[in-house]
């Protein structure tokens, strides 16, 4: 029993902390001081996320149940980053009325998610795996449904937890013919005791793991439940959902993929995900042409971004890695960005549909030149980071050397029109289209505009400098031989 | 006068074409056109300078070995297509050139002149544009002696452009006018198609023989055209051939092609009556004097090329042959009197063509045949000739239009009584055209017969019998203008001859009309720069003054004193008649070619697929975008139950292919 | 050679499972389904028993049959509605449903069946499993040591908690 | 006669293929969470069975299973809130009804 | 930082010095922003004018190194991305070119309405990404600079266009981004085989030296490469974005764009496309040849029947356009300088008729040569510099059109074989077609009878606009008068692409 193991963790345990402070805050602070709890627990966190960003300790816990190696540590941090925007943008939202009451569950719920995800990133053990995805999937069902007024919201619960266990069952249901075949839950007992079989019944089981965790980053054709949760759930929570389940989802993919079945199974899996990276893309792109609730159209923007992760996974390299982390970074700034705004607009007047979002930049300039620079970093613009993300990603694919991997970019790029198509409906919305009774003037407040104003820096700044992706090679460099990259 | 001076000659047009065109807006009409006369006026002075020292003076080296030679005066670079081939804007003076400078300048000149009363009203006030119209013309003299001294063929390629945009922009003057819109656009058209193949030719050429100047394409050491310079830019091919011709002669006829439109040879010739639509003293200087010569005179610059090349020379001689008489049968029949001229216009350039084609066969190569050139002298000379007389002929009709408002004869009739100096002035240029001796006509014109009937009795026949033609034409003209019957006054003011500005270039150029037949040509213009010992052929003038007199005579008898014979003429022969008045339709058939094959058969359908097909087809790109998005929008049915099932099917399927693919 | 008791307890359970399986999912009555649930559930349970895991049957028992099962009853009491589920299902489905069903048993039966592995495999016998060993590993911060997913189990609980009250609550 | 793994493997098949198509079918949101328990515990029976058969010495698919019940129970109580909760909405639990958000 | 040492940089900074004082402006203070403006222009014609000089010192002086001025700073050291500067007689060409026409755009969307502050943004970004593509030789910087110029093109179209402007301003950007996607691909993969011994690299200069792209893979990049930057310079049959993109946007954009931004298909074919795949570019000729054949007379037949006045603009650049990428696929430095010269004509031409068009679209408010006539009378400045335009387009000698026309005809001339002449031949068709329909233009819009009476009232070219098309129109006047000057900036910047070339590809013996 060697409980100083848990040094290893310090991220996780400064949640936890940072979780307990909430609660104790929540339970016992009086009524009248609640109102300060959303700022609260967003300074708090932004203190831990400063914390987080401090060098800890690198290696194996548990018996390797547990490993804290750069790239982890990176990642939680890339996290921390988001979920700072996103709580900087819920706390006005969290003191609206109809949800002040529960807003003490909203933070404590968000945080215990956020260390499901740590656990999914950190977890070299099916296991573990399994507890930090359902932590981190299960109390979204929570959050989804927390605008009681709204019965989307309701909805939108009910059809996320039921796939959701649905999911979960299938993944589990992989998870037990992998163990049936290897005899062990750990990620590296796996890799070396399946080297040498190609069977049916672990291709079955990758099959079953793509499934599971694809779910989560709502691959097609795992990922239908999305949009309507996007749309049904609170704008808060969608953010949420689109980046940082996103992210560590991906993140784990690829630990799972590379450090499970990499070494012997790659040409299987791969030739998997070349399938699901081809119907994501293009089918989350021909989903999204004709949305007009912006919600549900970031929903489907989003199944097609997280095809674009996958291209840093399929060639297992570490430009591949290095740029899959990148490309998160960015999106989630970029994504935050977009729906900051929507989420300005939709507390201040309810409105989520594009055709309200007509003649914004008249109204309101800075929150339509907002969404715009988040639309171009979606599409791909440059000077905008979304355009050096996806030409790094595009990069790393490449690198693999195969024509058939050249087609598949070629496919993703021939997507990016399509994207680029819906990405400027919604900038013509704003900026071309003029309506007599646009969107009056939102005086927003200042947390919100804080977080928009540090998402459009990011957005600006982190294409051009290069010092970001330079770091995030360096440490993919360094994890090479861990994850066996190429 | 140095020879460099002509630097100055090409210059002063070209300045005083920027300056009317940016400053004339600013200044009074009267001022512009004094000084586009004035600085025209020095011009030629100093053209005319250059070109006496040219031909008459002495220690210059004009003449070394008794050979005229050609002098570049200046030739910098302009634009370097390879290392070898390199475009260069010079200035070559040779006896053509030379001559054409005074040509230019001399008709240039009266007509500047010419214009001032022209241009006015009766008052004298200058009518609109008038700055601009000077302008013009300045621009157009620019380019055409820009052409004539021109180095290689590419300079003269360039400002064949030059000289069809002046062109263009002086028959569209009165740009209001539907009429002259139209007719500067065909002539532009038409000349454009024309250089084309003129552009292709040059191409051709100059990718063989690897330059484009005449230095080095046909004159030789000694300064003059010489054959084996000649014969080796030929062999410079290597006997390249194309469709069995050798690429040579594809080139020739190519050039000669483009001069064919500027010269208006058929079937090109189709722009050439309708410039009329310009003012008058404009036809003079363009469309009868110079620019329609151009083709003559390139013609003439290749000569040597040509002479190798029978098959592109025995073109040109039918070619020319036809327009004379094509020309000259519908001059016959044309009741306005600008037209009938252009068309005269054509049948004497086609004269030229004709010449210098015959000019090889005779016996024109001395290294060869022991030949004389006569021929290409003739050309060059009735070139001369005719520039002065039918510029006289134009101005004589603007003077007439001026004073009758109208460009048709039957407006006309009977003027004689009332503008005498005008009618004299024309009878002299009618006179001078139809070859009676001593008028200047008769004498280019007999060397030309001469030259016609060493190539072979039938084409010497052929061309007397339309050197007949054109005097019966011009003076069915003469006659219905000033004669036939008596002048009715319909306006305020009776027609009377016109203001001095307008008659001083008429009687000046009548002179010239009168003497300039006895220019030496013979010693100043051949082909190879020495003198060409020529003696009147009696026989050939001699029935060619008969021809020509016969034509006369029955245009007297006819058209002299109002009567119905040729009314009857006409209804006997109606068919040939209307076709001849139309022109045998070929405007018909450009504009069929024009508007039903290209307008409607190519360009509609082209613009039709684009839009359509192409266009089409990238909007249906999106629409079929569209059309999947929605069909596919059943997927997301709502349902957790079908979420659940594509789910699982998913899931399972990926298995199932990925067992297939693997393990089998 | 297994004996007897074994090989008969092996099809009881065997048929209890794919009949109360096949019951729970094709009943109409919504309460007998949950019922049938509760004998699939056993059955498991004996299955593990029978497993030798003692432990994990008692668990299987107390919190599945025990808590999960009276959850549903509570859950269909509280919606239940009389003559609701009269409505028969449409065929539609029915066949959607058996195709996915026979869809995933064939894929993951071949899987399965194809593993030469598995095939003629026979129960090894194992020492007693005794609680302290299962204590001992639960507890255990080593290899094959589980106190990791126990603690992070106890935060998915908590979390979930957070949530069915954030749920359940009327505001 | 033997009880071979793959004789305990069918009833765990034909469980999860049950859960499988009662999901598909039950219109009731509260069955369809019962199906859903078939197919959760059909998954820990296979790990049960592969463990006892395959590698007795160690005792990772029990523990799994004995997780996996903890999570199936937290997964069950947060579904049976939802379906309330949405029961209280509508007064219905009728899965194909709440299609409001689709396409 | 070194960098900024070298003056290129600034044909970057200044833009985005301009976009940073625009930025403070506000929307009413049209003066203050009319002047930071005019001040960021001229002082980019300035440092153009200066760049031309240094070139010309630095030939003068013996250099002849490839390109000059380099300098270059690690950017993405992971993917050897590097912001690398240089220029050669093309680049030098161009930049002068850009500088004009921004020059002349700024005075041409003088009065813009409404939000000039935001319209400008747009501009000098997209001048921004102009620049920054000519002066680098970075594969990477030089994508990312060409997909900047093209972005703003959406707004600037949907905003302050006219007509069905939403939808070209879609069309123009989705098909140009379509293009560009082809371009990203080919990128990568030119990168990922740009040495042999692994050192790979995106330096231009490095890769066309360490030639070691596999043939096999030439045949695959080259397509995607020239498609990418095809479409960007309206190759048939990828131009259509062109008419409606053109048609809709406003004065100074179709300017910039026509001037300026289709130039960056041609220069990128030839700096990109051909220099670093001579064996695909050899190999595939024939079937760019034949395309951009079409395009020169297809253009030009397509616009003999448009009626609206952008329309047969557009279609004729298609075809002009069409004749810089046939004459950079003849492959000899006479036609590519021809191309080059092309460019520079077309560039300062197309933007003069847009110019012009806007000025009378904005005084008629319509576009349509049917309705119109007899302007020549009414704003005779304007008549004039269209003519002038128009004269340019169809190859009058002394302006432009005349000698790049020229020297890509005998250029393209110079190829033995027969293929290449017969299309160099219809290539040269076109000079006829172009008279055909820019006479029509001129003869129905400026000459004839006023068509509505109403236009009699209209007034003439303010002197914001004479400057505008007075820049213009000098310019191409040089041009046209001394062509020499360019030819010699320009034509020893193909030696090296001749030079490689060669070994695949028999240059005619001259």
């Amino acid at each position: 029993m060697d409980y100083s193991q848990f040094l290893l963790m310090p991220q996780e345990l400064g949640l936890l902390l940072v979780f307990l402070l909430v609660f104790i805050y929540d339970t016992f602070m009086p009524q009248r001081s609640q109102d300060k709890l959303p700022l609260f627990t967003t300074i708090l966190f932004a203190l831990f996320t400063i914390y987080s960003f401090v060098p800890c300790q690198m290696g194996h816990a548990f018996g390797g149940m547990f490993e804290a190696n750069p790239a982890t540590w990176v990642m939680k941090n890339i996290l921390n980053l988001g979920v700072l925007l996103v709580l900087l943008q819920s706390i006005k939202w969290s003191n609206s009325d109809h949800v002040a009451v529960r807003r003490g569950e909203f933070f404590e719920l968000l945080l215990l998610t956020l260390l499901g995800m740590y656990l999914m990133i950190s977890s070299r053990h099916f296991l573990l795996f399994v507890i930090g995805l359902e932590t981190a999937s299960l109390p979204i069902a929570a959050l989804a449904a927390f605008e009681k007024k709204y019965y989307e919201s309701r909805e939108a619960a009910a059809k996320y937890i039921f796939t959701a266990v649905f999911s979960s069952a299938i993944f589990m249901l992989g998870i037990s013919f992998v163990y049936g075949m290897s005899g062990s839950l750990y990620f590296t007992d796996i890799a070396t005791s399946i080297i040498g079989h190609k069977s049916a019944l672990l291709i079955a089981a990758v099959a079953f793991v793509i499934a599971g965790v694809g779910f989560k980053l709502s691959l097609v054709p795992f990922h239908l439940w999305t949009a309507d949760v996007y749309q049904g759930a609170p704008t808060a929570v969608t953010s949420y959902l689109s980046v940082i389940s996103k992210g560590a989802a991906a993140f784990s993919f690829l630990v799972i993929l590379v450090q499970v079945f990499g070494s012997a199974y790659a040409d299987v899996w791969e030739w998997m995900l070349y399938a699901l990276i081809v119907l994501t893309i293009t089918l989350g792109n021909l989903f999204a042409v004709r949305q007009r609730n912006l919600k549900r159209f970031l929903a489907f923007s989003s199944i097609s971004q997280a095809g674009y992760i996958m291209l840093g996974i399929i060639a297992v390299n570490t430009t591949g890695m290095a740029s899959m982390m990148y490309y998160i970074l960015v999106y989630i700034f970029s994504n935050l960005a977009a729906f900051g705004v929507i989420g300005v607009i939709e507390r201040a007047t309810g409105k989520v549909s594009m055709d309200d979002y007509n003649g914004l930049f008249r109204t309101n300039p800075w929150l339509a030149f907002t969404m715009m620079l988040a639309m171009f970093s979606l599409g791909g613009i440059p000077p905008f980071a979304g355009f050096f993300s996806k030409f790094f990603i595009f990069v790393g694919a490449c690198q693999q050397g195969s024509v058939a991997i050249y087609v598949l970019v070629l496919i993703a790029l021939v997507n990016t029109i399509i994207s680029l198509y819906y990405y400027l409906l919604v900038v013509k919305a704003m900026f071309l289209r003029q309506d007599d009774c646009a969107i009056p003037y939102i005086d927003s407040h200042w947390t919100e505009e804080l977080g928009l104003t540090v998402s459009v820096f990011g957005i600006i700044l982190l294409g051009v400098a290069s010092g970001v992706y330079a770091q995030f090679d360096a440490i993919s460099e360094s994890v090479k031989n861990i994850f066996a990259l190429i | 006068m140095p020879l460099s001076y002509t630097i100055a000659v090409i210059a002063i047009p070209l300045f005083m074409f920027l300056f009317l065109g940016l400053a004339g807006v600013k200044m009074s009409r009267k001022l512009t056109g004094v000084l586009g006369v004035l600085g025209m006026a020095v011009t030629t002075v100093i053209a005319y300078g250059v070109a006496l020292t040219y031909f008459f003076g002495t220690g210059q080296g004009q003449i070394a070995d008794g050979v005229r030679q050609a002098v570049t005066v200046f030739n910098p670079d302009w634009l370097s297509f390879t290392d070898t081939l390199v475009v260069r804007m010079g200035i070559l003076l040779d006896p053509i050139a030379a001559m054409m400078l005074i040509v230019v300048c001399t008709v240039s000149f009266m007509v500047h002149l010419y214009s001032l009363g022209y241009m006015s009203d009766h008052d004298g006030n200058p009518e609109e544009g008038f700055q601009r119209y000077y302008a013009f013309l300045a621009l157009f003299t620019f380019s055409m002696l820009g052409l004539v001294v021109a180095t290689n063929l590419f300079q003269i390629f360039v400002f064949f452009e030059m000289v069809g945009v002046s062109s263009y922009l002086l028959i569209g003057f009165y740009y209001s006018s539907p009429a002259a819109n139209h007719a500067s656009k065909k002539a532009f058209i038409v000349t454009r198609l024309a250089d084309l193949f003129f552009l292709l030719g040059i191409m051709i050429l100059s990718y063989y023989t690897g330059t484009f100047d005449f230095n080095q394409l046909v004159f030789g050491s000694n300064g003059a055209n010489d054959m084996a310079v000649a014969q080796s830019a030929i062999a410079s091919a290597g006997g390249a051939t194309f469709l069995g011709c050798s690429v040579t002669a594809w080139a020739l006829t190519f050039i000669f092609i483009g001069g064919a439109g500027k010269s208006a040879m058929y079937p090109l010739h189709i722009w050439l009556p309708d410039a009329m639509e310009g003012p008058t003293p404009v036809s003079a200087l363009i469309h009868a004097a110079t620019m329609v010569v151009a083709g003559v005179f390139l013609v003439a610059r290749l000569f040597p090329l040509y002479v190798i090349e029978q098959g592109a020379m025995e073109i040109i001689c039918v070619v020319g042959a036809f327009t004379a008489f094509y020309a000259a049968a519908i001059a016959c029949v044309q009741s306005d009197i600008k037209r009938a001229l252009a068309f005269s216009t054509i049948s004497q350039i086609a004269f030229m063509m004709t010449s210098l084609a015959v000019s090889s066969a005779d016996g024109a190569l001395i290294e060869i045949h022991g030949g004389t050139g006569l021929g290409y002298m003739a050309s060059m000379f009735h070139l001369f000739t005719h520039a002065m007389f039918k510029a006289l002929l134009f101005l004589c009709a603007g003077a007439i239009i001026h004073a009758v408002h109208s460009n048709e004869n039957d407006k006309m009739h009977g003027l004689h009584k009332f503008m005498p100096i005008t009618s004299i002035a024309f009878l002299i240029g009618c006179l001078a055209i139809a070859g009676i001796p001593p008028f200047a006509g008769f004498w280019s014109k007999d060397e030309i017969l001469v030259a016609a009937y060493h190539k072979g009795f039938f084409w010497g026949l052929w061309m007397s019998m339309v050197a007949g033609m054109t005097a019966f034409y011009m003076f069915r003209i003469y006659f219905l203008i000033f004669f036939w019957k008596k002048h009715e006054v319909h306006t305020h003011h009776a027609p009377k001859d016109q203001p001095w500005t307008m008659t001083l270039p008429l009687i000046i150029l009548a002179a010239v009309s009168v003497v300039a037949g006895f220019v030496p040509a013979h010693d100043l213009v051949t082909w190879n720069g020495h003198h060409l010992h020529t003696q009147l052929d009696w026989t050939v003038a001699g029935s060619s003054v008969a021809i020509a007199l016969v034509g006369i005579l029955l245009a007297y008898k006819l058209y002299f004193k109002e009567n119905d014979l040729p009314e009857r003429m006409k209804n006997a022969a109606s068919g040939l008649w209307t076709a001849a008045y139309h022109r045998f339709y070929m405007d018909e058939l450009y504009q069929f070619i024009t508007h039903k094959v290209i307008f409607q058969g190519i360009c509609v359908p082209i613009a039709w697929f684009d839009r359509h097909i192409i266009d089409g087809f990238f909007n249906m790109l999106a629409n079929a975008t569209g059309s999947a998005s929605f069909a596919i929008r059943r997927l997301q049915s709502g349902s957790v139950q079908s979420y659940v099932y594509i789910y699982l099917v998913g899931a399972l399927a990926l298995a199932a292919v990925t067992m297939v693919c693997v393990l089998i | 050679m297994e004996s007897v008791g074994n090989i008969i307890l092996y099809f009881v359970i065997a048929i209890a499972i794919i009949v109360f399986s096949v019951l729970t999912v094709t009943t109409r009555q919504i309460l007998r389904s949950a019922t049938y649930l509760l004998f699939v559930l056993f059955a498991t349970a004996i299955l593990y028993f029978q497993m030798d895991y003692q432990f994990l049957g008692a668990v299987q028992i107390a919190v599945y049959a025990g808590g999960i099962v009276v959850l549903f009853v509570f859950a269909i009491l509280l919606t239940h509605k009389p003559g609701a589920d009269a409505e028969p299902l449409s065929t539609h489905r029915r066949w959607l449903g058996l195709s996915a069903a026979v869809l995933g048993i064939a894929v993951c039966g071949y899987a399965v069946f194809s593993h030469a592995a598995f095939c003629g495999r026979q129960l090894a016998t194992v020492a007693d499993l005794d609680m302290a060993t299962i204590g001992h590993f639960l507890l255990s911060t080593d290899k094959w040591g589980y106190l990791l997913p126990f603690e992070a189990v106890s935060i998915l609980l908590l979390a979930c908690i957070i949530g069915g009250v954030v749920i359940a609550r009327k505001r | 006669m033997n009880l071979t793994l793959l004789m305990y493997l069918i009833p765990s098949l034909f469980m999860f293929g049950c859960g499988v198509y009662g999901f598909i079918t039950r219109k009731n949101m509260i069955a369809i969470m019962i199906s859903l328990e078939l197919m959760l515990n059909s998954v820990d029976i296979n790990f049960v069975v592969f463990n006892r058969y395959l590698f007795p010495g160690q005792l990772d698919g029990m523990f799994f299973t004995l997780f996996a019940i903890a999570i199936a129970a937290a997964e069950t109580a947060l579904a049976l809130a939802i379906v309330i909760n949405i029961f209280r909405a509508t007064k219905n639990v009728d899965i194909q009804q709440i299609l409001k958000l689709k396409f | 930082m070194e960098i900024f040492s070298n003056p290129l940089i600034y044909f970057v900074i200044i833009p985005m010095l301009t976009l940073l004082g625009l930025a403070f402006c506000n929307n009413r203070g049209i003066r203050a922003i009319r002047t930071v403006a005019v001040v960021g222009a001229v002082a980019l014609v300035a440092l153009a004018v200066y760049l031309v000089c240094l070139f010309l010192q630095a030939r003068g002086a013996g250099d002849t190194s490839e390109m000059i001025l380099q300098s270059k700073v690690t950017w993405y050291a992971p993917f050897n991305i590097e912001l690398a500067l240089g220029v050669d007689g093309v680049s030098v060409v161009m930049i002068l070119l850009s500088a004009f026409i921004v020059f002349a755009g700024v005075f041409a969307s003088w009065k813009m309405d409404p939000l000039p502050r935001q319209f400008f943004l747009w501009f000098f970004l997209l001048s921004t990404g102009v620049f920054g593509f000519f002066i680098s030789i970075d594969l990477f910087t030089m994508f990312m600079f060409y997909e900047v110029a093209l972005i703003p093109m959406y707004l600037l179209i949907g905003v302050w266009g006219s007509g069905n402007k939403n939808y070209s301003a879609m069309k123009l950007t989705l098909m140009l981004m379509g293009g560009s996607a082809f371009l990203m691909l080919g990128l990568i993969g030119i990168y990922f085989h740009s040495s042999a011994d692994g050192n790979l690299t995106m330096n231009i200069l490095d890769i066309a030296h360490n030639d070691a792209i596999p043939h096999q893979w030439q045949m695959y990049l080259f397509p995607l490469t020239f498609v990418g930057f095809g479409v960007l310079g309206a190759m048939f049959p990828f131009h259509t974005w062109s008419p409606d993109g053109h048609a809709s946007a406003p004065t100074a954009v179709s300017m910039l764009h026509a001037g300026v931004l289709m130039k960056l298909g041609g220069y990128g074919c030839f700096r990109i496309a051909i220099y670093l795949m001579p064996y695909a570019a050899s190999e595939l000729a024939w079937i760019f040849l034949t395309l951009t054949g079409i395009s020169i007379v297809y253009g030009a037949f397509s616009a003999c029947v448009q009626t609206d006045l952008k329309y047969i603009n557009a279609y004729s650049s298609v075809s002009h356009c069409g004749m810089v990428l046939f004459a950079i696929l003849m492959f000899n430095t006479t036609a590519m300088t021809g191309a080059v010269l092309q460019m520079l004509s077309h560039g300062l031409m197309t933007a003069l008729f847009f110019a012009l068009i806007g000025m009378i679209y904005g005084r008629t408010h319509t576009r349509d040569i049917r309705d119109m006539g007899g302007m020549m009378h009414i704003m005779p400045y304007l008549g004039v510099g269209y003519v002038l335009a128009g004269l340019a387009s169809l190859g009058l000698p002394g302006l432009s059109g005349f000698a790049a026309e020229m020297t890509i005809f005998f250029g393209s001339f110079e190829n033995a074989d027969l293929f290449r002449r017969v299309l160099t031949i219809i290539g040269a068709s076109s000079i006829v077609i172009t008279a055909v329909y820019i006479l029509r233009v001129v003869a129905k819009l400026l000459f004839g009878e006023v068509q509505d009476e109403h236009h009699r009232t209209l007034t003439d070219a303010s002197w914001e606009e004479r400057l505008s098309t007075a820049t213009l129109i000098v310019s191409v006047a040089i041009i046209g008068c001394f062509p020499n000057f360019f030819v010699n900036i320009i034509s020893d910047s193909f030696l090296p692409v001749v030079n490689a070339l060669k070994d695949y590809f028999p240059v005619a013996g001259l």
